[in-house]
C-alpha cells in the first residue's frame, strides 16, 4: 500500500493555499469570455435579425406606437440566454456586444432583464390632395370584391 | 420440614405433570391452574432455602426413604443441596414458572395442552432434579427424563417447519450423550462400587485416577457436554431451539443447558477434582473458545430470529465454560455470574421472540420490520435483552463478561501463558460480534420499514408481557447491584462448587474425608478484586443526571431552536427519503448487513456451513468424534 | 443572544444539496469546481451535504423535465426550513433553449418560489459563489423574521 | 458541596462543556489542516461551531417511517456515554471521577456512540440507512479487534508486579514512574495501531464507509435534521476529542507539571498533533476505502503491529 501523497501534503501544509480569495478581491476574466450582454439602442435599427438566431428565444422586442414614432424596446433575458454570442455576430450595426461581466446574481428574475428601447421614426407621411383621395377610394372600392384574400396576404401593400 | 423441601420441589414438578395427564384433558382452566400453581410450588420451596443455605452456608443432605450410608458406605440414593445446586435449581425454577406464565397465552392457540403442561413440568423435574441430586446414576435418569421431554416438545408443533426433524436430530445426538453418561457411570461404578457423588469424589481423591476411571470420566465429560451443546455436539441445539415453541426455547437455553454446564461443574471440579491439572483448564478453556466463537459466527449469517438466537445461547454457553474451565476463583465466579445472566437476557430474547411470533405468526428476519411501533413494549423489553447479552454497561452482561476478561487475562498474566492472553482476545471479540449481531436483529425485527405481514401486529397481552418485564428488571438490576449478587449468590455458590470437603462431609458424615487421608484444604481462595472496580450505581446516576440535563436544556433552548415536527399524514415532508424516488420504486436496500466481514472470511464461512449441513449423520459423526478426541486427550494428558 | 448566534451562524455555514432536474451536467460540473481548491467555497462554510434533511441551500439545475418533476417536488419537500431554493444557470426558471419542449415542465416557478437565480450558461464559478453568498444572507433572513 | 462540584465536573470540566468546546475547536483544526494540505484555504478554525448552532436553528423533522422515541433518544443517548467516557479519562494526574475509571468500561462505552448511530439510523425507516449501518457495524468489526489488543497490551504493560491492570489510575502511575508508554520501543507498534484505530473510531474520511455523503446519502444520518442531526455532529467531534485523550492517557501518560491548566493545555497539545497525524493526514492524501478492503487493513496490518506489540509485552520486554 503505497502512500504517495504524503510528501505532497505535508509541503503544502506549510506553503500558499492556491485558492483565489474571490469576493474580496475581483477577478478579471480572459479575453474572449462572454458575459452579460450590453445593448447599445441607439445604433440598432431594428432588423430582427438577432431575434431570429437567439436558439432560447431570450430576446424579445415590444413596439409601442407614440407621437414621434414607434417606441421599439429590445429585451435580453440573460435568465434564458445561454451565451452563445450568435445575436451580436448576426448585428451588422454591432448594437449588441456581450460584455466581461459574469456575475448575474438576482432575486428577482426580471433584474436579469437587459433593455434598450428607441424610437424608430415614422416616414414623414405625403399630404395628399382631396381629388388624389377620393381615387384611391374609388379604386379600392372597385379591387375589393374581387381580391380581398390577395389583400389580406399582403398587407404592405 | 425444611429438610424436605428439595425433594418437595422435585415431586411437585412430577405431580404436576401427573396431575394434568389426568384432570388437564377437558378444562382449560383447571390445566392452567395445575400448571400455574405446579410450578410456583417450587420456586416458593426454593425460595425458602436461599436464606440457610446461601446465606449461612450449611448443605443440606436428603436420602430418600432414609436410606443412610452403613459403616461409610452410601447404599441409598442422596438428595444434597449445597449452595451450587441451589444457585442452578433457582435458575431453574424461575424459569419454569416464568415460562410457565407465559405459555398460557402464548401457547393458546395450540391444541393438546394438556400433553404440552405435561411434558412441560416433566423436563423442569428432569432439570431439576438434576441440579439437587447427589446420586451419580440419578443424574443420569434425570438427563434421560429431561432429554425424552425436550424432544416431545421439540416435535410438539409439528405442523411447523422441520420441528420432526429437529426432534428426530435431537433424540439420536441426545441418545448418544445419554449413552455415553450410563457408559460413564458403569465405568465408574465397576471401579469405586458406589454411586454417590460425595463418596466417589472422596474415594477417586485418596485412590487417585486409574486410566478406566479417567475414560469413565471423560465419557461423562462429553456426556454433560452434550447436554449443554458445546461445540462439536452444538448443531442440534440450533435445530430444536429454533424449532420449539419460544416458552419451551427459553426453558432450552435458561435451563436445560445449564443442566449440561452444572453436570460438568459437578464432575470436574468435585467428583474428579481434575480442575487443578492445567490440560484439564486447557481442554475446557479451548472448548470454550471454539463453542463462543463457532456460535456467534455462525449466528451472524442466520436469518430466522430464533436460530440466531439459538446460536447466541450456544456462544454463552461457551463463555461460562470459558470462565469455568480458568479454575481461578474469579474465573468460577464470573462463569457463574454468567449462566445466572444468560438465564434472565436469553430467556427474554426468547420470550421477545416468542411474542413476536405470537403478533405475526413468523421469525423470519427477512420478513419481519418496523414492528417497533406496532410493539413498543417487547422493543423495550428486547433492547434491554440485547444490551444486556451484548454486554454495554450498565447491564448485566457487562458485569459477568468483565470478571472472565479479567479472569482470563489475570490468569494468563500468573501462568505467564500467552494462550490466555488470546482467550481474552477471543472473549472481547466475540462480544463485540454479539453486540454487532443483535444489531442487525434490532434493525430488522423493530426497527427499518414496516413489512408487509407486519401492519396487523398488535402488541402481545399482559400475561405474556409481565414475564418479560420481570425478566427485563431483574436484568437490569443484576447489572446494577453486582455486589450484592456476588455476595449471596455467585460467591457462595463459587464457594460451594470448589468446596469438596464440605460436600463430602454433609453428605457421608463429618470427618469422613479425614478417615480416607483426605486434607480439609480447599483448593482456591475466593478472595478476588476486580482491578479498576466500579460502581455501577454511581455510573447510572450520572447516566440519568447528564440524560435529564441534556432533555431540560433542549427543552429551554426551544425558543431559539427549530420546532420538532410531527409527521403529518400524507405530506411529503415526512416520507422517507429515497433519493427523490417514490418508495415503491427504489431500488435501494441493504440486505446483508454482514456483507463485508462475510466477504472477507468467506472461506471460513464456507466451511462452517458446509459443517452445519443439517444432515443427521453429519452430527451423529460429530458428536462421537468430538467425544472420542476428548477422551484421547484426557488419557494422554491427565 | 443564543439566538443571534444561531442567526449568525445561519449565513455562515449554509450547507447545499444539488438537485439535477435534467440539466446537460455543465452547471453541475461548475458547482462542484466551486469546492476545489482553486475556489474553495468552504473556506465560507458551504458544504455539499448528501441528503436534502441537511441542506439548507437547494441548488436546482436543469429545466424540469416531466421524468424528474415528480422527483424533485418529492425532495424539495423534504428540505428542513428555513431553506432557500437557488436556480443554477439558465435552465430552471425560464427553460433556456428547451422551452416549450414536450418534455419539459418548468419553469421551476410552478414547483417552488425561488430565492435566487444565477444566470449563466454556465454561470462561472465565481458567480455561484457570489449567488450561494447571497442565498446564505437571505437564509439569515428568514430565520430572522420567523 | 460535593453535589456542585460532581456537577461541575459533569457540567462544565472535564464534562460536557469542556469536551465540547475542545472537541469543536479539533474538528475545526482538522478541517483547516486538511484543507491546507490540499492546497485549499479552508474555512476558519471555529467553522464546526457555526455548524452546530445553525443545525439548533434548523427545523427538526421526523420520518412517518421512523420510530419516534428511539429516533430522538439515539443522539442523545451518544452524547451521554461520550461525556461520562470524558469524566473517566484522566487527564494526566487529574480524573474527576478517580478509581472508577477502567479499560473495560472505556472498550465497551467507545462500542455506545456507534451503537447509537446504528439504532437511531435504524429508527430513521431509511433503506440507506440500511446500507450505512450496515458497513458502520462491519466498521466496529474491523476496529474492535486492533483496539482490544492494544488496550490489553497496555493492561499488561502498566501492571507493576507481573500482573495485569485495567485501571487507568494504574496506568499513570506506571507512566510518572518509568516514562511514559511510547519511551518504550516495544509499545510503539501498538502506538501506531491505535493511531490508525482512532480514524475509525470517530469515523473519519477515508474510513467513514458508513457515512458515505457521496454514495449512500450519509448513510444512518439520512433522515436527521435541525438539532438531532446538531447532537450527532457534536457527538463525532467529542468522540474525536475523547479518542486523542485516550490516546494520550494510555501512551503519553505520566505525572503532569502538577498543575491543572498546564496539565490541560499540554493535553490539548498532544490532542491536537494526534489529530492532524490520525485524522487529518490520511484524510488528506487517501481516498474513501471500499468497506472490505478496510476490514482487511484492520484485520492484517493493524492488527498485526497490535500483536507484534502484545507479544513483545508478553516476553518482558
Amino acid at each position: 500500500m503505497g502512500l504517495p501523497f504524503i510528501k505532497e501534503a505535508i509541503t503544502q501544509l506549510f506553503s500558499k493555499p492556491s485558492t483565489e480569495k474571490y469576493p474580496l478581491v475581483k477577478k478579471e476574466v480572459s479575453d474572449g469570455f462572454r458575459g452579460k450582454l450590453v445593448f447599445h439602442p441607439e445604433l440598432c435599427i431594428n432588423c430582427g435579425m438577432c431575434m431570429r438566431v437567439c436558439a432560447p428565444q431570450a430576446i424579445t422586442r415590444t413596439i409601442e406606437k407614440t407621437e414621434e414614432g414607434d417606441r421599439i424596446t429590445m429585451e435580453f433575458h440573460m435568465g434564458s440566454c445561454t451565451f452563445c454570442s450568435m445575436c451580436a455576430d448576426f448585428c451588422s450595426k454591432n448594437s449588441i456586444e456581450l460584455s466581461k461581466e459574469y456575475s448575474m446574481v438576482v432575486t428577482n428574475e426580471d433584474d436579469l432583464k437587459v433593455r434598450g428601447s428607441f424610437i424608430k421614426k415614422a416616414p414623414p407621411k405625403k399630404e395628399l390632395s382631396p381629388e388624389q383621395l377620393a381615387k384611391l377610394k374609388a379604386a379600392k372600392a372597385a379591387k375589393d370584391g374581387k381580391a380581398e384574400e390577395e389583400f389580406d396576404s399582403c398587407p404592405d401593400a | 420440614m425444611i429438610q424436605h423441601f428439595p425433594i418437595l420441589s422435585i415431586m411437585s414438578l412430577f405431580l404436576g405433570s401427573f396431575l394434568i395427564v389426568i384432570f388437564g384433558g377437558k378444562n382449560r382452566f383447571i390445566r392452567n391452574s395445575l400448571a400455574v400453581l405446579f410450578s410456583a410450588i417450587p420456586l416458593v420451596l426454593i425460595c425458602c432455602l436461599i436464606k440457610p443455605i446461601l446465606i449461612d452456608g450449611e448443605i443440606f443432605s436428603y436420602w430418600m426413604g432414609d436410606w443412610e450410608p452403613v459403616s461409610g458406605f452410601a447404599i441409598g440414593i442422596g438428595l444434597e443441596v449445597d449452595a451450587l445446586s441451589l444457585f442452578f435449581a433457582l435458575l431453574v425454577v424461575l424459569t419454569i414458572f416464568l415460562a410457565a406464565v407465559f405459555s398460557l397465552k402464548y401457547m393458546s392457540r395450540d391444541d393438546a395442552l394438556d400433553k404440552y403442561y405435561t411434558l412441560f413440568l416433566m423436563l423442569g423435574g428432569g432439570v431439576l432434579g438434576l441440579v439437587l441430586s447427589g446420586d451419580l446414576f440419578n443424574m443420569y435418569i434425570m438427563v434421560e427424563i429431561l432429554t425424552f421431554a425436550s424432544v416431545a416438545l421439540t416435535a410438539f408443533r409439528n405442523w411447523g417447519k422441520g420441528s420432526l426433524e429437529a426432534a428426530f436430530k435431537y433424540l439420536v445426538v441426545g441418545s448418544i450423550g445419554s449413552a455415553f453418561i450410563l457408559t460413564g457411570v458403569i465405568l465408574i461404578y465397576a471401579q469405586v462400587h458406589t454411586l454417590s457423588l460425595a463418596q466417589i469424589s472422596a474415594l477417586l481423591a485418596t485412590e487417585g485416577l486409574t486410566p478406566a476411571t479417567i475414560f469413565g470420566f471423560a465419557l461423562l465429560f462429553a456426556g454433560y457436554a452434550t447436554k449443554a451443546y458445546i461445540v462439536p455436539f452444538h448443531p442440534v441445539a440450533a435445530d430444536a431451539y429454533m424449532t420449539a415453541p419460544s416458552s419451551i426455547s427459553m426453558v432450552f437455553s435458561g435451563m436445560v443447558n445449564k443442566a449440561g454446564i452444572y453436570g460438568m461443574i459437578r464432575l470436574v471440579y468435585m467428583v474428579f477434582q481434575a480442575m487443578s491439572q492445567s490440560a484439564m483448564q486447557y481442554i475446557i478453556v479451548i472448548l470454550g473458545c471454539l463453542t463462543m466463537f463457532i456460535g456467534v459466527t455462525m449466528a451472524l449469517s442466520q436469518h430466522d430470529f430464533k436460530r440466531l438466537l439459538a446460536f447466541h445461547s450456544i456462544s454463552q454457553i461457551g463463555y461460562v465454560l470459558t470462565a469455568v474451565g480458568l479454575a481461578t476463583a474469579l474465573g468460577i465466579s464470573g462463569g457463574l455470574y454468567h449462566a445466572l445472566n444468560h438465564t434472565l437476557f436469553k430467556g427474554l430474547l426468547f420470550l421477545c421472540a416468542g411474542a413476536v411470533f405470537y403478533s405475526v405468526g413468523s421469525t423470519d428476519l427477512d420478513k419481519l420490520g418496523g414492528l417497533a411501533k406496532k410493539m413498543p413494549q417487547t422493543t423495550i423489553i428486547f433492547l434491554i435483552g440485547a444490551f444486556s447479552i451484548s454486554g454495554l454497561p450498565p447491564f448485566n452482561g457487562f458485569m459477568s463478561k468483565w470478571m472472565i476478561y479479567q479472569a482470563a487475562y489475570e490468569k494468563a498474566a500468573l501462568e505467564g501463558s500467552f494462550f490466555y492472553a488470546l482467550v481474552t482476545i477471543v472473549g472481547l471479540l466475540v462480544s463485540v460480534l454479539t453486540l454487532a449481531s443483535f444489531i442487525k436483529v434490532t434493525q430488522s425485527v423493530f426497527f427499518g420499514q414496516l413489512a408487509p405481514g407486519c401492519e396487523k401486529a398488535k402488541e402481545v397481552p399482559f400475561s405474556m408481557r409481565w414475564p418479560m418485564w420481570l425478566m427485563a428488571i431483574l436484568c437490569v438490576l443484576t447489572g446494577l447491584f453486582p455486589g450484592f449478587v456476588n455476595r449471596y449468590l455467585v460467591v457462595p455458590a463459587s464457594a460451594a462448587a470448589i468446596d469438596t470437603t464440605g460436600y463430602i462431609d454433609a453428605m457421608m458424615g463429618a470427618g469422613y474425608g479425614q478417615q480416607l487421608g483426605l486434607s480439609p484444604e480447599t483448593a482456591l481462595s475466593l478472595e478476588y478484586e476486580l482491578t479498576g472496580y466500579w460502581d455501577p450505581i454511581a455510573w447510572l446516576v450520572l447516566f440519568v443526571v447528564l440524560l435529564a440535563g441534556l432533555m431540560i436544556s433542549l427543552g429551554l433552548g426551544k425558543a431559539s431552536r427549530g420546532p420538532v415536527r410531527r409527521p403529518v399524514p400524507a405530506d411529503p415532508k415526512y416520507d422517507t427519503f429515497f433519493g427523490g424516488e417514490a418508495s415503491q420504486h427504489s431500488h435501494v436496500g441493504g440486505s446483508d448487513l454482514f456483507w463485508g466481514l462475510k466477504h472477507n472470511l468467506r472461506h471460513y464461512f464456507r466451511f462452517m456451513h458446509s459443517m452445519h449441513s443439517g444432515v443427521v449423520n453429519d452430527y451423529a459423526l460429530w458428536t462421537v468424534a468430538g467425544t472420542a478426541v476428548i477422551i484421547l486427550f484426557m488419557i494422554l494428558f491427565l | 443572544m443564543f439566538k443571534k448566534i444561531i442567526d449568525n451562524s445561519m449565513a455562515k455555514s449554509p450547507w447545499i444539496y444539488h438537485i439535477n432536474t435534467g440539466s446537460c451536467n455543465g452547471c453541475d460540473i461548475e458547482l462542484v469546481s466551486v469546492i476545489t481548491p482553486r475556489y474553495d467555497a468552504e473556506r465560507m462554510g458551504f458544504k455539499l451535504t448528501g441528503t436534502p434533511r441537511h441542506a439548507d441551500i437547494v441548488v436546482v439545475s436543469g429545466p424540469v423535465t416531466s421524468q424528474s418533476k415528480e422527483r424533485l417536488v418529492r425532495t424539495l419537500a423534504q428540505v428542513p426550513e428555513p431553506r432557500v431554493i437557488v436556480s443554477l444557470g439558465s435552465c430552471p426558471r425560464p427553460c433556456n433553449v428547451f422551452k416549450g419542449s414536450y418534455s419539459v415542465e418548468g419553469p421551476l416557478d410552478k414547483f417552488c418560489e425561488v430565492d435566487v437565480s444565477v444566470a449563466g450558461c454556465t454561470p462561472k464559478p465565481e458567480a455561484i459563489i457570489d449567488g450561494l453568498a447571497l442565498a446564505a444572507q437571505i437564509l439569515k433572513e428568514k430565520r430572522r423574521q420567523k | 458541596m460535593q453535589i456542585l462540584l460532581d456537577l461541575f465536573y459533569v457540567l462544565i470540566f472535564p464534562g460536557f462543556l469542556f469536551c465540547a468546546v475542545v472537541g469543536l475547536l479539533l474538528a475545526g483544526i482538522d478541517r483547516k489542516i486538511v484543507a491546507r494540505m490540499q492546497k485549499r484555504m479552508g474555512p476558519p478554525i471555529v467553522q464546526p461551531f457555526y455548524d452546530f448552532f445553525k443545525l439548533l436553528g434548523k427545523e427538526t423533522i421526523i420520518p412517518h417511517a421512523a420510530s419516534r422515541g428511539v429516533f430522538i433518544a439515539a443522539p442523545l443517548l451518544g452524547l451521554v456515554s461520550l461525556v461520562v467516557m470524558a469524566l473517566f479519562i484522566p487527564v494526566f494526574g487529574f480524573t474527576a471521577f478517580s478509581g472508577v475509571a477502567d479499560l473495560i468500561v472505556i472498550l465497551y462505552l467507545l462500542t455506545i456512540p456507534a451503537a447509537a448511530i446504528i439504532v437511531g439510523g435504524a429508527a430513521s425507516g431509511s433503506p440507506y440507512a440500511g446500507v450505512g449501518i450496515s458497513r458502520e457495524m462491519v466498521a466496529i468489526v474491523a476496529y474492535e479487534l486492533p483496539l482490544i489488543i492494544v488496550l490489553l497490551t497496555v493492561g499488561k504493560k502498566a501492571a507493576l508486579d507481573g500482573g495485569i491492570t485495567f485501571s487507568f489510575t494504574e496506568i499513570q502511575a506506571y507512566q510518572a514512574e518509568f516514562g511514559s508508554m511510547l519511551s518504550h520501543w516495544s509499545m510503539i507498534p501498538a502506538a501506531v495501531a491505535m493511531l490508525l484505530v482512532i480514524p475509525s473510531e470517530v469515523g473519519s474520511h477515508p474510513f467513514d464507509v458508513a457515512e458515505a455523503e457521496t454514495e449512500i446519502c450519509e448513510g444512518p444520518l439520512v433522515e436527521y435534521s435541525g438539532s438531532l442531526l446538531g447532537i450527532y455532529k457534536l457527538n463525532h467531534a467529542i468522540k474525536m476529542f475523547i479518542l486523542t485523550a485516550l490516546f494520550a492517557a494510555l501512551f503519553l501518560g505520566g505525572a503532569g507539571s502538577g498543575i491543572l491548566i498546564v496539565d490541560v493545555l499540554l493535553l490539548l497539545l498532544i490532542c491536537t498533533v494526534v489529530t492532524i497525524l490520525s485524522m487529518s493526514l490520511p484524510h488528506a492524501i487517501s481516498a474513501r476505502l471500499k468497506v472490505e478492503k478496510m476490514f482487511k487493513f484492520y484485520w492484517t496490518l493493524v492488527t498485526v503491529l497490535a500483536v507484534i506489540s502484545l507479544v513483545l509485552v508478553w516476553m518482558g520486554f
